[in-house]
């Protein structure tokens, strides 16, 4: 368990949010926050939608440390989320961060292979560019079923040497599935490779990545409860029994996860984005 | 104004104010202590913990509901030995009283947790978790038969002496009926209440929600049935030290209780929702009690006794 | 595409499509026929009627809880006669089944109730109230106890050929063994759930926020109580009928309940928030079932089954 | 039972929320229910705050025959009520309306008195102008515990002859309780008086107009789940047994209640505003 006194319980303040694709960005100011979280990590959020009782946990998807001003990138999926893109700028928003572990950075300089599938290259954009900035080679796979739910990747030259996109219906970028990219890549066992996007395709990246000997962390996405450590909802199962996603993760090692527990047992579920 | 008194008396325990954890929602204790110092809290209940480690149900384990949630950890916990030796310790060196929760398959299994617990240094009481519904076969949930429940908390009383606390399930016909077999066992009070069986379906997949298929149903939606217990209860059985849970989210929802009969409540799910939930509440305690008559949170209990129609 | 159709079986009886109205949410017909045409529902389940007129309980009668509400009505009717002569004759003559629901003191009352029903022409079938919180005395609630249920529920049996509907209460430990009990003693089938017993106290006040202080539960809240008691009894007790109800609002709350096992579904407090939720839920069926391979809502029933895990 | 085809259940638009006093007035666009509304009548408004089910009812305040829109008068008291009050412009509203049975309008032209406590008042302004567009007297008495809580009474010469204002603590107009004004104003009997405000008000005045062998419509308040008459718990006792106020009433012959029944025990209890 890492249990970080960097997290807080706090209020931040919205200050814009921008259509990015078919998700929204929203930006907030939330100087504690934004000051001590890491690629990975993520925040929960009180939303005020009727009948909704629980944080709604999102990865944070890059700071401006200057500012004090974190980014979120989301997906309108159902009540919370739908709130949360409907705020007018200046709404006071409570959360709490950032939470949990987050992507470790390779200790030598070398070849950094980033995996995302629809939102999830938001956060991986943010890994990209500080992985950059260390000196790393990155190379950012982006996949999703169409060319809407692609995240739309901006700032290429600064996030990532190489940018592959992939769709599975072909309507933009290569055709096929983000895996399939990966595959084609896996030109030697030395880079180092980090994931982040649906759990079925998280399995494949680890199935690829174990088979070729390759080291993988993977963010994991599980139903959250507090977000905080304490409800046991969120837990995945791993080599050492069910871990908790929240506190444990959600940035975990792929090889500890034991993916053939995983509901629905996954590896070969390959449907993303 | 003069100072306010929020200390209450929970049978023979003096807690420092009415506001407590609810078992399974506060972990080991320093998780939260990342949000504020454990000393706020009038007492922490742990976790219910059993004889053999348990790795709980799989995942999904939780659905949102309307205001509510329901859950199926299915009691995941290390066991009785390294709980003690691992996880205790920390909690009892804080500055705050610590209740355990135990939880059995067996009167037996009941008293040998029990007897494990009797002499751990720093312990204030115990509450007995016979109403689990995250078990397999629902003819074992104690709490919903008079004379399973007195065989378990029997076993507990005969071999320890710390205060003991019967948790109780809202899903009997006769929650008071339950209640005076607990304590006829030997139980010094009762908490009510724990959480009531549920089922979500999704639609789209048309599976539960939860792997389990059934969970327990918690948060603000179940705070009426919670309310409905502990006054039933508070009138039938005189006296007897109650702890309240059920939906307590604000300081006007522990009021609710403590006005209903509760002596102390617990906070479970809404820490889910918002970690400070629980210093929140108590900081309103001191504020809503600066402008009462009362100089003290213990002179409030039962205070909406009286018939509204009288 | 093709047409789909909405057409359920509930034992003998055939509905054109499975939404109901719940009693005591629709009055007399006549006050929601200014928002919809009442073909639109598959069948009408009357206000409970009881022998004598009945006043109900002084207000205040209703209190909003988070995603629920309480309300102590007290069967507030005009009797057994005045009902049949005044209010009943109109809906009938309205092109939808009626199901008329009776609340007895004791199981002669529910047997009196029955004949003076049985030859009303137009009724398609009772609802019978065992169930109802709002009672002074909780020993009285005839489905709390299995001995209780079948005594009312024979005493309709025997005098009249209608099909019967035991309306049952998830304030119990075990609400299969009550539905066998009912069946057993002659029901054609079940309604799952009545409210749940609840309370909610002002704390400015001090004073319980209904008059008669408890009062029953519905609601969102319950919609998980309700699916799991729905799934408990569709598979305890085969293919009995059942009409499931509690909390249900949108076309997505009816199929939950229609996969969990209901054949019918009622809906009630979720018409108080919105006129026209019923035919907005019935819409929002027919779209949904021209997505889905069935061709019919009668084979989604029950298609939540399958164990989740397996 | 008044079962009044002209009601529908129907979304409208919010066109402005504007203060008046410490009340807002919220103008709401949905010309099916302006159009037939009459004063003493009200809406049922859906509110989207988080934990709330049920439709909140708040008086017609008023209308814009042409323009299609109705105005209400809200005092903020709960999260319902602090919801409405925090939409922006353009909101869609969903509401049932125009409900209820509305005031009476006397057959002969006479003397009117009009009687409201705090946001009450609001109704009774658009009563007194269709009262004096109709040729009759109309005195308006506004009552209130201090000046903050008076209803702000603008266009005085088109609503009423006279405007009366109260204050229980003298902070505005005359000292003292609105009833108080009204006991001094009943020189004859031949006046008919309409009331609006909280309950205990609505007694008093019962109890006042009934000595006087006056004619007096209430428009009471009850806690209320449907609003259109399916639930039962907005009942009031009345001779006849209970009523329910939304749609027997919320105006009804103050003769036929049985205020003594209603809870708390009212007639002295002269608390408003
Ligand atoms: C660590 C973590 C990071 C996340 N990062 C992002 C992000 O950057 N951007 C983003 O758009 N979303 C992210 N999510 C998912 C996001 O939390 C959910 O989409 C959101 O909570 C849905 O809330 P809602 O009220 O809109 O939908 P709901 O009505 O609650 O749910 C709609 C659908 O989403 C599913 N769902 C709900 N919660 C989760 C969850 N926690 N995980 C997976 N599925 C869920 C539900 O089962 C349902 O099918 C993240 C989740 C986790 C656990
Ligand atoms: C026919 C009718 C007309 C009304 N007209 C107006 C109006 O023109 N302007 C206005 O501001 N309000 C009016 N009300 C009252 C208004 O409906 C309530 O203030 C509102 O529903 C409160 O909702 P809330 O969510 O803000 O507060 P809640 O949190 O629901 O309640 C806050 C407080 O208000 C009380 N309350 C809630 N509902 C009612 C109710 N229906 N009647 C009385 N007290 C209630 C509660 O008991 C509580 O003490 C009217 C009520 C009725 C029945
Ligand atoms: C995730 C979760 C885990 C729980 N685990 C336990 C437990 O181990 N033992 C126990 O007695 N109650 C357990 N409960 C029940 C709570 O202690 C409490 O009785 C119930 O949730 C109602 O209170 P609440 O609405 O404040 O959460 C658990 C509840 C939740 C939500
Ligand atoms: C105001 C009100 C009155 C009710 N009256 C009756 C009744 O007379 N008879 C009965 O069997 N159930 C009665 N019920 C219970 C409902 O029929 C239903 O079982 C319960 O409300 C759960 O469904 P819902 O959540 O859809 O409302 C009443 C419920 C409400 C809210
Ligand atoms: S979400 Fe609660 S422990 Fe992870
Ligand atoms: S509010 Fe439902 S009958 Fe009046």
């Amino acid at each position: 368990m890492t249990v970080d006194a960097a997290v807080s319980a706090t209020t931040g303040t919205l200050i814009a949010t921008r259509p990015a694709g078919r998700y929204h960005r929203c930006s907030i100011a939330a100087p504690d926050v934004a000051t001590a979280a890491v690629p990975g990590q993520f925040v929960a959020v009180e939303v005020q939608a009727p009948g909704t009782l629980l944080r709604r946990p999102f990865a944070i998807a890059g700071v401006d440390t200057a500012a004090g001003v974190l980014h979120l990138v989301v997906a309108t999926v159902g009540a919370g989320s739908a709130w949360l893109v409907a705020q007018a700028v200046s709404t006071r928003l409570r959360l709490t961060g950032p939470l949990g572990r987050g992507f470790t950075m390779p200790a030598d300089p070398g070849r950094c292979l980033l995996v995302g599938g629809g939102y999830g290259v938001a956060a991986l954009e943010w890994l990209g560019a500080r992985l950059l900035a260390a000196g790393h080679r990155v190379e950012l796979l982006s996949g999703a079923a169409t060319a809407q739910a692609l995240y739309p990747v901006t700032r290429h030259d600064t996030v990532a040497g190489t940018v592959v996109e992939t769709t599975e219906d072909g309507s933009s970028g290569q055709r096929g599935l983000v895996t399939d990219a990966l595959g084609d890549r896996l030109r030697d066992g030395d880079a180092m490779v980090y994931a982040c996007g649906p759990m079925p395709m998280l399995a494949a990246v680890a199935g690829i990545t174990r088979r070729a000997g390759m080291t993988c962390e993977v963010a994991v996405e599980e139903h959250m409860g507090c977000s905080v450590g304490v409800c046991m909802t969120c837990v995945v199962p791993t080599v050492h029994g069910y871990a908790r996603s929240c506190i444990d993760g959600p940035v975990m090692d792929a090889s500890r996860i034991r993916w053939e527990s995983v509901d629905p047992p996954r590896e070969d579920g390959l449907r993303h984005g | 104004m003069g100072e306010v008194d929020l200390s209450v008396r929970l049978g023979p325990l003096r807690l420092r104010n009415p506001v407590v954890t609810a078992s399974g929602c506060f972990a080991s204790g320093r998780e939260m202590a990342r949000f504020f110092d454990l000393s706020t809290l009038g007492a922490v209940v742990t976790k219910s913990v059993t004889v053999e480690p348990c790795a709980g149900l799989p995942p999904p384990r939780m659905a949102e509901t309307d205001s509510g949630m329901l859950n199926a950890i299915g009691l995941q916990n290390p066991g009785i030995d390294t709980w003690v030796e691992r996880d205790l310790p920390w909690l009892v060196d804080q500055d705050v009283p610590v209740i355990a929760s135990i939880a059995g398959k067996t009167a037996d299994e009941y008293g040998l947790l029990a007897k494990r617990l009797r002499d751990v240094p720093g312990l204030a009481a115990l509450e007995v978790n016979i109403s689990c519904p995250n078990v397999e076969d629902r003819g074992i949930v104690f709490a919903c038969r008079t004379g399973a429940t007195a065989a378990a908390i029997s076993a507990v009383a005969q071999v320890c002496d710390l205060p003991i606390f019967a948790k109780l399930t809202p899903d009997v016909a006769d929650i008071t009926e339950i209640a005076h077999a607990a304590v006829d066992a030997g139980a010094t009070g009762v908490s009510l209440i724990n959480t009531l069986l549920g089922m979500a379906i999704d639609v789209t997949t048309r599976r539960p929600k939860l792997a389990a298929g059934t969970g327990g149903l918690s948060g603000p939606a179940i705070r009426p049935v919670a309310i409905r217990a502990v006054h039933q209860v508070r009138h039938a059985l005189g006296d007897v030290p109650i702890i309240g849970l059920g939906g307590a989210c604000t300081c006007t929802d522990v009021l609710e209780f403590i006005m209903a009969g509760a002596d102390a409540v617990a906070i479970g799910t809404a820490t889910f929702a918002d970690p400070m939930a629980i210093p929140a509440a108590v900081e309103g305690l001191t504020r809503w009690l600066r402008g009462q008559e009362e100089r003290a949170i213990a002179q409030v209990r039962g205070t909406a006794d009286t018939e509204r129609t009288a």
